[in-house]
């Protein structure tokens, strides 16, 4: 790894030099987050801090996978995206602001959907995965990915006017699986274009999604792992409860996993969920 | 009579009125038979029929709560307390939180 | 006020829709922030987020005041600012930022310092006051400034591992003097360039304080006065506290306060907290 | 003896060799006097002795916290619970947290 042996340049010293004064951080906490990747799945409100953190804090090599266009209504919460690029990819509008920030770092677009064909190649090319998407059939298929390739999840998610936060597959914790072993019913689940969210609340969690990623690459500090934090934004109220642990009947991380390489690629998720991947907006409007 | 605090939260709530928490007394003789004691299986029924106004479905499914939502008792995972078995106690605090996906 | 009558142009309407689905928040929620008007002190690590946010969600007028230039060492942090802007004001790259994310609000930029000889005229012109400065003199100032002028301030900090966030002078709470009266020894003041500052944690700080400036703006929810947000980033710990109320001794907001608005202007904040507004940086490394 | 939580923040716990977290047992025969009762004023003399490994002044000022520092007993500012009168109970949280200006 090339900053292995601190060989920070001066240039580099400069930049991070509020990192470097931390004697909880320091020098070792930059040059493993220099050395490390990250993936962050999904460009839009939860993934624009994420990127922007990682991207500012000098995670070496930031990939980004997003299939969607920049439209005029993601700019109320997805912060990482300008006006000048509706009608633009978001992984090229998300990547333009991230080398904007710190060019001395790797983005990598990931342009197009992350599916069940397509997400160990990348998931195999990073350290950490992030998961800032939107919609339940990704969110299982990124768990078992991340299962499968041993990769700890970093797992956000924000509706209206609350968020939740965890990490997955981690230091013996369990998986999405583990505490979801089933599918919810199609009518509990809502995305953002359906139910609305207020701007700022994927902000926050992104924001400690990005903190929770930059602990997990730079080996410092004690990750949520085991532990969910809950989040109301009405009330002010943040929380951290105690979650359960690995379960050994898993699908994905138990003793006996169903989950091949083979069977994971062909795995039809949609069908699994009973939900879409991609949204289809005005048409599923849901109550709840 | 036992006092608790529930909670519900990730939308679950929208099947109470959209009010987030409750302060109940829940009387032991409308419920439980083992030894005068509360268990979760007998408060799952009890806010069923006291608390919840609308679609039922979208919390409960057979006797235990939709997959979906996490139950957690004072900030622990019942997973880890027993789930339906787990004996509760004067001031406890129950949290139904449905799991969110939007982003 | 312009949309006192909710007579949102359908461009707007599409632009905000996340926020007018929200039961909580809706039309009134929406209209409440466009005609509203928020000062944001400081376009640093807490500024970066809070800005951004505040623009993106329409808050309708929006002053950002900073006496600094934006420098290499700031981008670890202040994701607001790109290297195109090293060298250039950080109110000017600010507005920039913000104008770009939304052109259909009014980006007001106060260059230069807040000072008191300044601050009344400005903090008069806005209805909510935004502390995300980083240093105590102009802490004080801001705080005192608000009592006079009635304002509520939302004020956070962070430092190191760790941020703190409240709610000043509002709905009867204390203000910022109530809990304070005397400012700390100098030797235990320290600066992000004393002391150095893991970037995401004043992200996080910044994004709740946009949550709660968000909240004051459009009469939403309960806000945090009264209580604060301890958060602390190695172990992923959020609690909040209660604290006291507001003193009928205190010089600020108590019943027979010393400052009066000509008194403020001459006040030397700098003599009274020991400590000068504008960092003199390595020359002042102090270890606590 | 009484058995306490002890926590120092925003840079206080540099004091105590950067321990944030201290569970500590308190013998009330060393400190106290009104009827056996353990008070914050005996609790800040045995914390400047206990566990303040330097820079005292730091910590206290006078026979209280220096300005800047928030006291918080059982997660509420002393200043509502009596200050220096605060009678401790048995498993209280104390927390010491310095102000932080940075940003
Ligand atoms: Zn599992
Ligand atoms: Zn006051």
């Amino acid at each position: 790894p090339p900053y292995g042996d601190h060989g920070l340049s001066k240039e580099l010293i400069y930049r991070y030099s509020r990192h470097l004064l931390l004697p909880d951080f320091g020098i070792q906490g930059q040059a493993n987050l220099l050395n490390s990747s990250i993936l962050v799945v999904g460009a839009g409100g939860l993934g624009s801090p994420v990127a922007l953190y990682l991207a500012a804090c000098g995670v070496g090599r930031l990939g980004i996978v997003d299939n969607d266009i920049v439209e005029l209504n993601n700019l109320q919460r997805q912060i990482i995206h300008t006006e000048a690029f509706i009608g633009k990819h978001k992984v090229e509008s998300a990547a333009a602001a991230c080398r904007a920030i710190n060019s001395t770092i790797d983005v990598i677009e990931h342009k197009g959907a992350l599916l069940a064909v397509n997400a160990l190649d990348i998931i195999s090319k990073y350290d950490v995965v992030v998961d800032a998407t939107d919609n339940i059939p990704t969110r299982y298929m990124i768990n078992d990915g991340c299962v499968l390739l041993n990769k700890p999840l970093v797992s956000g998610a924000a509706l209206g006017l609350e968020g939740q936060l965890t990490i997955y597959h981690y230091n013996g914790g369990p998986c999405y699986r583990c505490l979801f072993p089933t599918p919810p019913p199609t009518s509990a689940c809502q995305r953002c274009s359906d139910s609305g969210v207020l701007g700022v609340v994927p902000g926050i969690i992104g924001c400690l999604q990005a903190l929770e990623a930059i602990k997990l690459a730079s080996s410092v500090g004690v990750s949520l792992s085991g532990r969910m934090l809950l989040f109301d934004a009405l009330s002010a109220r943040i929380r951290t409860v105690k979650i359960r642990e690995r379960s050994l009947n898993c699908d994905a991380c138990g003793e006996n996993p169903i989950f091949t390489k083979k069977l994971f690629r062909s795995f039809d998720y949609e069908n699994f969920t009973e939900t879409p991947i991609f949204d289809l907006s005005c048409e599923n409007l849901m109550l709840l | 009579m036992m006092h608790l605090t529930l909670e519900f939260g990730g939308g679950l709530e929208l099947l109470c009125e959209s009010v987030k928490s409750h302060n109940v007394d829940v009387v032991l003789e409308s419920v439980g038979e083992k030894e005068g004691k509360l268990v979760m299986r007998d408060l799952l029924c009890w806010v069923k029929t006291n608390l919840i106004k609308e679609r039922p479905e979208m919390f409960l499914k057979g006797e235990t709560v939709r997959p979906g939502v996490l139950v957690l008792i004072n900030d622990c995972d019942w997973e880890l307390c027993g789930t339906l078995d787990a004996v509760l106690e004067e001031k406890d605090e129950i949290a139904f939180i449905s799991t969110l996906h939007g982003g």
